[in-house]
């Protein structure tokens, strides 16, 4: 023993050890798929801003951030339900059922305030149903949504009786200024988008809530043998979700002057293509606050160009399914070149 | 009194017969040895115990109450830890998170309370040099080797102050040098009035240990004997089913 | 049934297009002047091609006693008929028809010709630009026949020349009238992609001259609308630029009338599903009738726009 | 020693054990969710001959197993993506792609196998490209069909010059037989997917393909580490599901007797659910040969009672929805109340 | 001549170097015990044999030929059988499939091949049975014990005439009787001239079949002896890092 006392001490654990990490910092960002989106955004942009003076205007930039921001807006929610291995494909009917219940409450007469709140309750209502369904009865959440995505539309066929409502009764100009002005330049559901990130940041981040959901993520059953209320988290993770398309249908609204029960037809491709683009892996047990919006940013991005760029009507679609791929593809070839 | 007793005890899965007819009891202070081959029975019964699963029959009382544990909280509300074979761990969070997964620790920033990263990468890190285990905090549990992973496992145990520790193969993976800081461990407890079972196929260990050994062959309990009335060989006879029962 | 007389089917291609909306309120109100007659509206929920057949399937397994079908795909409809053919259900079409070589399989067509849409809306634009200069085209699904054949009537019209089958070739100079690259517009009649789109070309594009929709859905969604076409007010008021757009919805008759819109052309879908239930009852009780039947169409401008729909 | 001579030898390790089984034969089947979903449909059936006389008849039954049968092809594909914990967005869109290669084919004047195999070729590209970005380049299959589904309407749309395809040149009366008619009262498509229904069984039963393709749905990981060539299996899962789809267009054309490229839109919905009524688990690891068609029957057979028994249309998605959902519940019932 | 060599292996997994330099050969019909505290780079090392991980920097030779493996089964023809220390099984699949996967074992039905599920079943139960352990081939391994997902992996390795087996910790789990049965089947695979590389951490075991124990430290190896030449207070001593190097 006497040789070791004079060199380091191979048996002691300290500091040095515990708070040693393999990749820290600079390092960690780098991994992520929603900054690597962002570079392919970004490089986009550099190339667009040469290819078309529309596009770097004022207006254009405007344009392109609220169009987005309502995708940005449901693709918050759904990080957390693709974050616990679920997937909510009702959001696109649950739009157009909000956009109804709120047509008809305004419509009715009732004021902002009223119109949000049942807007809010509704989606509330059609979360509550998903997740019990899911969480308590273990139905796969893809059956169960698409089930709602069916029935969702349908009251909202029959609570509209199928018509168009432009009508927003005596706070009209208020309810359309929220959904389709801006403060300071900048769109106010662009505003809404943001705060909502900053949100969703600080919770997955700094909460329990957002720890557990992620942990349900990872291994469900060892989330519950933690004594992790699984079952009312996946709950609470629907309603979230759900909620997120209740503030894109009130602000959406606003913006289009009128309510349709046909309205978010398809979306939830366009919602959860936003999501996983942003790094979310439908596996469970990864979520970015940012990739909401990233990922959503970039979709709307690549339809904007195309146009400004002026490519053939019947070549778009094709442009937009190649760029969505090389988008992802950046983040991968970087990580591989590194290992 | 006893802390901890089942009565009679069944499980099955389909024909499978995991347990049938178990009794143990277990007092404060006490530690017991929980042996037999593979596929005993041996972590179905230490899953009963923690409300992972229900028994198919049979009655647990605790302090004398009979209790239904219908899910892992019951269990450890009712002052009962467990480290489970399989670990269970979130491979996707960091070991420090895994350790105080289910109960973070928190602090105040104004009227907000905010998961206290530093104090729970500290204190984690504490836990594992005090097993001595090389176990990083801040790094996914995914890529830890084996031995770490348990270290995580076994330093959850240590949060709270249960009345009952259940350690399943807790020493299985790790190396020389942590099997004695867990064994220095379980003395501790028992020193404090905590119990303890042990499930291990390392006979040194629970002999070190344990105050009884129990064992069982295909789901039923063929001894329950006090270590000092007993020997390594006897047990191993009892496991293989060399020796009918004792 | 109900009431012991003919059950008769209205199916549209989908169900969540306010324009067949009015097909159905014409439909009701035949049936309330009809003692004898149930109107029966149904269609798929989106605009699918496979789902509105296995309703007529369906309908036919049924045996109402009549259809009327807006069939979304011609040639797969007709042989759907068949059937109905067989089980002697009379059958009709409406808002579009089958293909000519099918025709025998509908008693008869009662709707718009798809084509003069597209023609009443280039005239529409070639009064305001006699000189012709840059358009751009915006439709609906992208292999939707009636759109394609209103693509084909807008450009014969702009170009004063024969053009083939639908949708014809994009314009490179005929007539005068170019039409811009990234053009035209796909929509899958979704509003909100129609504003979009409209936008975007609107920015990319500041000299165009002319922006032709043959569908409602570009001004379904009002507020929107209004806000991408604000910017443009002045120049659609002095002539530089010019915005039609199909049918005759009441926010963009507002539309038009708020100068945000240049001209509107109109069907008459209330016609269409009121006249079928008629048709068909006669049909089935063995009368003869014309073959085929148009509604008409409503052609609005800038001036007209307080009186031009009845 | 000697004590232990007398009793049963608790040391001996014999066949009674090691041929035992928790459950087996009936209580298997008991427990897979196809079962409880054709139990749905016989109750669903049984009730509707009640309701309504033209539901029992030869023409109803006729077109209902017409219908279904080319959603069932595309599912049996599907089932095996799904299995790999992978999913195929793109199938929609390849029917359109598909049934303009081959209409274009036929159009020119070529003979029924000629388009047959172009349309195969078609469909075989597409699956091969999807398959080797998500294999070999590690993309997210949601990511890289979602962008097949993009980019295979695009060519669809430039192939057909945004025209509709309705004459078949020389064989169109041969084509349109195959596709749309039948033999002995069962219609041909029909036939092809009892066919294909049973290689699949066959295949997942006893092929080492079927085998592996469940090995790397249940963990990719050790599958790899067993020496399966996990890579190449991906990508012939993705051949595999296209060219399903590739039958089904052929199918499909024949009996519609028209080809645009907006055929399939929105079909990859109903194809999954499909799969996932039959039992499919998105997470991968699950496959039954039979849960596709009674899957894709149970879609179908609710959309048809719903109208025969004279549901208002507006209602009529609500029930779709419901039914799709109880028909799961079933099993899980059932599953739970065993245990 | 050696059967395998490693010279100079390096593999960094970002900031943490699990290895660094480590030489090691082993030669036909022996047994080289592994050992190192938990997190010392064992099964880092057996992976990079098995050629699930490249190395950073190193050179492999097999029968003095350089070789590279770019993937698991390149070491499988190489003649490498490995029981992985995660045992790797697909949970979907019953203990009998998990054996014979990636090799099933078919039969002709006329002009087919079709998997023999008997005889993959009853094959199966013998190694099993060969273990001594009670693990039903027919049963998914979801709902195994730890010991029978054990003798899952091992039993795989035995289907094979490989020149090397590699075996990270397989008696971990396992209790007293099919330990016996393990290294029992270790002796007999030497006495057949076949390598063997054993991690554990059960001294006992390592002394009971090794010729040789080479010890692991933070990534560097520390001693490479004889058994012959060293004592259980020595090999403990070295892993702890109590004894700096030997
Ligand atoms: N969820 C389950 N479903 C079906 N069978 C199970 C389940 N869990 C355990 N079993 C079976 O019950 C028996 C007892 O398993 P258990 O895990 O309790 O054994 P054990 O004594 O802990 O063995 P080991 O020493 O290998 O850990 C085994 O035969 C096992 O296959
Ligand atoms: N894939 C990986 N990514 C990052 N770090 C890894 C990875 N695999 C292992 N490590 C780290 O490398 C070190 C060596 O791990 P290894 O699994 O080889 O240890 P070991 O000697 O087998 O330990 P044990 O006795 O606990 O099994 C550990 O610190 C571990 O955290
Ligand atoms: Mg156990
Ligand atoms: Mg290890």
């Amino acid at each position: 023993m006497d040789k070791v006392e004079e060199s380091v001490d191979h048996a002691a654990i300290d500091d040095e050890i515990t708070s040693r990490q393999e990749v820290s910092g600079f390092g960690t960002i780098l991994r992520t798929q929603p900054f690597w989106v962002f570079v392919a955004i970004i490089a986009i942009g550099l190339v667009m801003s040469f290819v078309s003076d529309a596009f770097m205007t004022e207006r254009n930039m405007f344009n392109i951030t609220r169009n987005m921001a309502f995708f940005g807006i449901m693709a918050l929610g759904m990080s957390a339900v693709i974050c616990t291995a679920g997937i909510d494909l009702s959001v696109g009917s649950l739009l157009g059922l909000c956009a109804i219940t709120l047509g008809l409450t305004l419509q009715a007469g009732w004021g902002v305030l009223p119109g949000f709140l049942v807007c809010m309750a509704t989606a509330a209502v059609v979360g509550l149903i998903n997740g019990v369904l899911i969480a308590y009865l273990r139905l796969a959440p893809f059956v169960v949504t698409l089930g709602m995505l069916a029935m969702a539309r349908s009251i909202a066929m029959v609570l509209s009786d199928n018509k168009m409502i432009y009508e927003f009764g005596p706070q009209q100009d208020l309810f359309e200024w929220i959904g389709g002005e801006s403060v300071l330049g900048v769109p106010n559901v662009v505003w809404v988008l943001g705060i909502l990130t900053a949100i969703f940041w600080w919770v997955w981040k700094f909460t329990s809530w957002g720890r557990w959901v992620i942990a349900i993520g990872g291994n469900a059953q060892a989330a519950k043998l933690s004594g992790i209320p699984v079952e009312r988290m996946i709950v609470s993770v629907y309603v979230v979700c759900s909620m997120c398309t209740g503030v894109a249908a009130f602000m959406f609204i606003g913006y289009t002057g009128s309510a349709t029960n046909g309205m978010g037809v398809t979306y939830e491709l366009n919602v959860i293509a936003a999501t996983v683009i942003g790094g979310a892996n439908l596996m469970g047990g990864v979520v970015y606050a940012l990739g909401a919006p990233i990922g959503a940013a970039l979709v709307e991005l690549i339809r904007n160009s195309l146009l400004l760029a002026g490519i053939p009507a019947l070549w778009q679609q094709f442009f937009v399914g190649l760029f969505l791929i090389l988008a992802v593809l950046l983040e991968q070839i970087r990580n591989r070149g590194g290992k | 009194m006893s802390l901890l007793e089942l009565e009679s005890i069944t499980k099955s899965f389909g024909a499978i017969h995991a347990l049938s007819g178990v009794d143990l009891s277990i007092a404060p202070g006490e530690a017991v040895g929980l042996m037999g081959d593979n596929g005993a029975g041996k972590s179905t019964l230490m899953k009963i115990i923690a409300g992972n699963f229900m028994p198919t029959s049979g009655e647990i009382r605790i302090d004398g109450q009979r209790v239904e544990f219908n899910k892992p909280l019951d269990a450890r509300e009712a002052g009962i830890e467990i480290v489970y074979q399989d670990l269970a761990l979130c491979d996707n969070l960091t070991a420090g998170a895994n350790v105080y997964l289910g109960r973070e620790l928190k602090k105040k920033v104004g009227p907000f309370s905010m998961l206290d990263y530093a104090a729970m990468y500290a204190n984690a890190g504490k836990l594992f040099a005090g097993l001595k285990s090389e176990t990083r905090p801040r790094d996914l549990v995914k890529q830890m080797s084996g031995g770490q992973r348990q270290a995580v496992a076994i330093a959850r145990t240590q949060l709270s102050d249960p009345k009952l520790v259940l350690m399943d193969e807790p020493t299985a993976a790790i190396s020389v040098r942590q099997v004695a800081e867990v064994l220095a461990l379980i003395k501790r407890l028992k020193e404090t009035g905590h119990a303890v079972i042990l499930v291990s196929h390392r006979m040194p260990d629970v002999f070190e240990v344990c105050d009884r050994v129990a064992v069982l062959r295909r789901g039923t309990k063929v001894a329950d004997k006090k270590i000092t009335d007993t020997s390594p060989e006897e047990v191993t006879g009892l496991i293989i089913g060399a020796i009918e029962a004792a | 049934e109900a009431h012991g007389g003919y059950t008769f089917a209205l199916v549209p291609k989908a169900m969540n297009n306010p324009f067949f909306d009015l097909a159905r309120d014409g439909c009701y109100k035949a049936q309330e002047e009809l003692e004898d007659v149930t109107c029966e509206y149904i269609g798929p929920g989106e605009h699918t091609e496979l789902e509105q057949i296995q309703i007529v399937q369906d309908l036919i397994t049924k045996g109402v006693d009549g259809i009327a079908v807006a069939p979304s795909n011609a040639p797969a409809m007709a042989k759907a008929l068949e059937d109905a053919a067989e089980a002697g259900i009379p059958v009709m079409t409406w808002d579009s028809d089958l293909l000519p070589e099918d025709a025998e399989l509908r008693t008869t067509y009662v709707g718009t010709f798809n084509y003069d849409i597209g023609r009443h809306l280039a005239e529409l634009v070639q009064a305001r630009h006699p000189d012709g200069g840059t358009i751009c085209l915006q439709t609906g699904g992208a292999a939707a026949a009636n759109h394609n054949e209103r693509l084909l009537g807008a450009r014969e019209q702009l170009a004063g020349m024969e053009l083939g089958d639908p949708p014809g070739e994009p314009l490179t100079g005929q007539g005068g009238w170019t039409e811009i690259s990234g053009c035209p517009l796909i929509t899958n009649d979704d509003g909100n992609v129609a504003v979009q789109g409209m936008t975007d070309i609107l920015a990319a594009n500041p000299d165009l001259t002319a922006f032709l929709s043959t569908g409602a859905f570009t001004q379904w969604f009002d507020n929107a609308y209004r806000n991408a076409v604000e910017p443009y007010q002045e120049e659609m008021a002095n002539g530089d630029l010019t915005i039609v757009v199909a049918d005759t919805l009441p926010m963009q008759i507002a539309q038009t009338k708020d100068g945000l819109g240049n001209g509107l052309v109109g069907q008459r879908p209330f016609e269409m599903g009121y006249k079928a239930m008629y048709i068909l009852k006669d049909i089935a009780e063995g009368n003869e009738v014309e073959d085929p039947i148009y509604t008409g169409l409503d052609v609005c401008n800038n001036d007209n726009i307080d009186t031009c729909v009845n």
